[in-house]
């Protein structure tokens, strides 16, 4: 079985799809010749040709605007995004068309389509590159709103994402692009949007995560073990649809939930888990839930983006915090 | 080629059927079949009698708010009758006469004013995207639709209509840029109507003609008389039939005027002059294609008297029946948000449900 | 004393303002001769010249990138944005900028500017004319976001966006426009950023609510007072420097709450409500946090709106559950 | 006038020194006293050093992601040599020569790339922006800062740089229309150096020049040999003046180069060809600036020499000086959101800051 990083797995799978499906067109800025800045789509434009992966101008509302009307007419887009900062020069497009054409014409005209960019900061770069930007995706009704955090994943979801019938938004944790490697299988497989992984399973607390920070979790999670606390960790994997039924299940259980994100704390995805569980498995809480994420302050320039990133010892000890609540 | 000929940067335009009728550049005529010009004439006529009467209806308070079409009958189903059916039509929402051309039944047309998206999916055979509210963002679609012809091998090619409004769009820039670069098949017709609700078109840009536009994108563009339903002919055929041979695309500028209020929400007199409103109303389209039509014993008094007699009845037919049955469906609005259901959205459909049941409000 | 509905309270303070601050430009699609579609800026480009107050070609994105350098350059721009659907094709120059750039410069250039537009549903509107997108600007660092509910809200919520140091985002519901009418002072007074107001005191639930719903609001608050049940009604008057510490005050005296909004219900406003009262006042629930909001579903055309605008009658059995839920 | 003179549609590119340094436009060489012309060569030089010290520092690790500037010195320099004092400039990301020139201090420029705001808050005396990442949204503030001069009768012009990958985002679209509508007294600087990352500019758009897509506007643009300073000088000068005359905006087309790589994360081998980048380098700015200066006899090879060690040297002790106190404060990412903190925001810095506090990291 190959081994693969998540950049790996990302291309591996549009490699696979492109080839079983010929209506599947690849584009963004720097994506044709140069395969994408961080090379996801290397070689598909010398296999598949320039017609189906090509380079555009920098303009992000064309790129995705393009796109609706290409899915209309029978292809499917993938397009590319450089950076999630860039996202919102398209966000007209994507909220007043792409997330409403079905509902829109009742059917008549739907949009099959993945808007993939890269998300989330630690890798020191510019301003606008490192924002987690999923909340304000999430909240749009029409969206259905994807992050993987393994290679194995990745391909997985990205095909689904490939052979979904509506828009996919695909946010790719870049600070985990190239950290580590993974069996992919070279089969064909599928991991359903709308569900999530338990990645751990545990009876003391849950926590649920996604993109970048399950692996930082899971470091915090590891010394929790040493101290004998078992946390189940939930890895979100989409965040809308969101698996409601899987958390619900699991705060039963455990009586106590703490949400980990690397996006700021306000208005956040994390919030929406939280007021969740409140609506259905209230009686169960046993603690408040609670949430490790970046402060509600604007993303740092590197030499200050340590203070922002969620440190895993905050994690940890927000785990302590909240197992230790006695009502 | 027009294109050339009529180049906007040296203050052309192209004219055929002058304001009296007059043909005044023969060799530029479309060779139309009568029956075909008749069966134009009576297209333009309709579109004014479905116009005039969905604003009754709305004064009456019966349909909701509506963007009146009246003067802009000629370039829209001038150009909207260059297309072949396999061809692709992205709308603003003025568009009344472009819709009626390409076929929409009319009972669609006034389902979507009437505020049902019932009013949106038009039938499978017609190929026209539903009404955009966002200004120009349907110029992408357009190009998205052209490109995907075009890498298909498909003998296709698309059109959007937009306002002079609409050139000041960044989605307007966007889209003629992306048409130039990969030489999409598409038609991107500019109605110049002078006006943006109240807003004169020199408050939109300092350029002299819209026309012009086009050189910024390596490609040209063609200022037409939008009110000479032949001119509107030639011009988008010509550009239809380079679209189809790979030439890339072409912007029209119709320059036409919107003879009544922006929409049904809006006063134009607030704004404007009564006597430039009257001066347009010389140009009229309707009036000059009649003139010429009657002048080859095509079209009379008589013959029009009938057919608006005829139009109105079927209209009235066609909106009592709206008032019956369209209103919108409760699943509905659930329904189409994605192809299925999701988990949140079936939870929250029953229970919404369950509430308007209840009340019997359903 | 003058009696205003809110487009005149909305004017009036404008119209003040404009006299005594002469860096104030007011600008819009619309906007100067005509006076606003909305009319509230009516005569302003009369009075104060077609410099201070003029139309713009249609570009949102142009509208408010080119009062980010007004503001710098020493004037005070309010920019009308003809409706909440159009805001989007604006969103990257209020995200990437007017919500940085202090903090980019470190203070060297700061952006005193006003983003006003009308929101919300049911006055039988084209599509894009109808939403409520409050949480995505709420989830902004760097912006305020303000909703007035009444006339004399109006007045001194703007006067107090237009003193203010930074960037605000006025959402004006245009519901209310004209619904009513109110005494509104001709004197100078402003309402604090940052400051809800509570509209009626209550012990048996905490109701917080803004904009257009405060009224539907309190019908059902009234139809419940006559059972017996007396809830506190909060009207947030600002969704972003939310004013914690009222509504965290009230549940704690009440143990419950509600929310109520026009927006979708999922990642919504009403979501960090209910995690801040989580983080808070988690000992003092009596009941399960619960939110009356629109399903999450795309705003339906008019004919099918009465199914998403939250229903008076949705509110007062909200309440009703809230007040008899037995822990 | 030089935009009439140089029309972009007929071809015409402005040069007056070619690349082997001589003069081939004598009546249009811009006057400049001799110790100026050595000034603002000293300007080039300088900005050579820096760009590659920063390059080498990223090499080895010590500087962050940076964007190098060699190759565009002439036409960053001789365009904001063309600015007074009192003038706005709204940078892109790659204009470190105008900066310099600008008289902004290197330590402000480098903690930039360091990785620290600091580096953006310039002196109350020098008039520019922020470094503006997203693509061409800084041509609206510049349209804005032109507008407030205007209303508020100051005498000040603005300008915007931004490159020919730029061009294609609406925001440019958007700015330029604006510009033209309110006739604000801004120069669009669009440096064409060929290349956006990996992507040729025939990709970016099918119109033959940059320059001319300023008649889409209403205003003139202009090709300008952009390696050639005094040609740049030139062009600049007659829009700033037009600018201040009242005449409106302009749209110069710098034609350049970027001779190294887009950042110091991209490795452009992959996607051009070295014998393109050779030729260019022939095209140098600073070459044949410095020929021009010998043949005049006011700069030689010892001049140079000490010149570039004494500058190196100025720019080690900066970058070690950074080093050494470059860091963020972590109050900073607090305390400069809003004007006052927020109440939630003063909580969580209290919490986000006893963390690290006890952990000894600040
Ligand atoms: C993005 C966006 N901004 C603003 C509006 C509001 N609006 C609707 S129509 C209109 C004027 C359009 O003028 P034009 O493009 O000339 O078309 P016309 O109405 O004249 O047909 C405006 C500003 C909108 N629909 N979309
Ligand atoms: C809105 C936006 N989209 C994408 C990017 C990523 N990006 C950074 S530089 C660049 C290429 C810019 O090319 P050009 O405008 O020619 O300037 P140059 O780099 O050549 O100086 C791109 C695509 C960005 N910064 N902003
Ligand atoms: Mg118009
Ligand atoms: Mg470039």
């Amino acid at each position: 079985m190959p081994v693969f990083n998540n950049i790996q797995a990302l291309n591996y799978a549009l490699m696979q799809e492109m080839e079983k499906d010929p209506s599947i067109v690849v584009f963004g800025e720097d994506v044709g010749y140069e395969g994408g800045v961080f090379r996801a789509t290397v070689d598909l434009q010398a296999k598949f040709g320039v017609e189906r992966c090509f380079d555009t101008p920098i303009s992000e509302s064309g790129i995705v605007g393009m796109a609706v009307g290409m899915a209309i007419n029978g292809l499917k887009p993938v397009v590319e995004l450089q950076f999630c900062g860039f996202t919102y020069p398209a966000f007209n497009q994507i909220i007043s068309h792409v997330s409403r054409m079905r509902n829109r014409s009742r059917g008549r005209y739907t949009l099959p389509m993945v808007i993939r960019f890269p998300f989330g900061g630690g890798i020191r770069a510019l301003e606008h590159h490192s924002e987690s930007p999923e909340a304000l995706f999430a909240h749009i009704p029409g969206l259905k709103v994807v992050a993987p955090s393994t290679p194995y994943d990745t391909k997985g979801l990205l095909l689904a994402a490939l052979r979904d019938p509506d828009p996919v938004i695909f946010m790719e944790p870049k600070r985990i692009y190239r950290a580590f490697k993974q069996e992919v299988p070279e089969d064909d497989y599928v991991i359903e949007i709308g569900k999530a992984n338990i990645v751990k399973e545990g009876e003391d607390l849950t926590i649920v995560t996604w993109g970048a920070m399950v692996r930082d979790t899971l470091k915090a999670v590891e010394k929790a073990n040493e101290k004998g606390i078992h946390p189940e960790v939930i890895d979100l994997r989409t965040i809308a649809p969101m698996d409601r039924e899987t958390i619900i299940k699991s705060v039963k259980k455990t009586g106590r939930i703490l949400i980990v994100q690397e996006a700021v704390k306000s208005f956040s995805v994390a919030s929406e888990i939280i007021a969740l569980v409140n609506e259905k498995a209230f009686l169960h809480l046993e603690a408040p839930p609670a949430r490790v994420t970046a402060p509600d302050i604007i993303v740092p320039l590197p030499r200050g983006e340590q203070f922002y990133m969620p440190h895993p010892d905050m994690i940890y000890e927000k785990i302590n915090e909240v197992v230790n609540f006695l009502t | 080629m027009l294109v050339d000929q009529y180049n906007p940067f040296e203050g052309k335009m192209l004219q055929i059927l002058d304001p009296d009728g007059n043909v005044i550049e023969e060799k530029l005529l479309p060779e139309i079949p009568e029956d075909e010009l008749v069966r134009l004439f009576k297209i333009m006529l309709f579109t004014r009698v479905v116009d005039r009467k969905a604003l009754m209806y709305q004064r009456q308070g019966r349909m909701l708010t509506y963007a009146p079409n009246e003067g802009q009958e000629a370039c829209q189903i001038g150009s909207a009758y260059a297309l072949e059916q396999r061809d692709w039509m992205a709308p603003a929402f003025r568009e009344l006469g472009a819709w009626l051309t390409r076929g929409v039944d009319l009972k669609t047309l006034y389902l979507y004013w009437y505020g049902n998206e019932m009013g949106s999916k038009v039938s499978e055979d017609i190929r026209i995207l539903p009404v955009s509210i966002p200004i120009s963002s349907q110029l992408l679609h357009a190009v998205g639709l052209g490109y995907a012809a075009k890498v298909r091998g498909l003998d296709e090619v698309s059109i959007a209509y937009f306002g002079d409004g609409g050139t000041s769009e960044g989605d307007f820039h966007e889209a003629m840029n992306l048409a130039g670069v990969y030489k999409t098949p598409t038609i991107f017709l500019c109605q110049n109507n002078q006006w943006s609700i109240s807003v004169p078109k020199h408050f939109q840009t300092a350029s002299e003609t819209f026309a012009q536009k086009a050189y910024a994108y390596g490609f040209k563009g063609i200022k037409v008389d939008g009110n000479d339903i032949f001119a509107m002919y030639a011009a988008t055929k010509e550009a239809v039939d380079r679209a189809r041979a790979g030439e890339g695309p072409t912007l029209i500028e119709a320059y036409t005027y919107r003879l009544g209020a922006h929409t049904t929400s809006d006063d134009p007199t607030r704004y404007r002059d009564d006597a430039e409103v009257e001066a347009w109303r010389e140009k009229d389209p309707v009036k000059r294609f009649r003139i010429y039509l009657e002048k080859r014993g095509l079209w009379n008094q008589e013959m029009e008297k009938a057919f608006v007699a005829e139009k109105e009845e079927e209209v009235e037919k066609v909106f009592s029946d709206i008032e019956q049955n369209g209103g919108t469906v409760f699943d509905d609005i659930f329904m189409y948000q994605y192809a299925e259901m999701t988990p949140i959205l079936r939870e929250q459909y029953a229970e919404w449900k369950a509430f308007f049941q209840e009340r019997g409000m359903l």
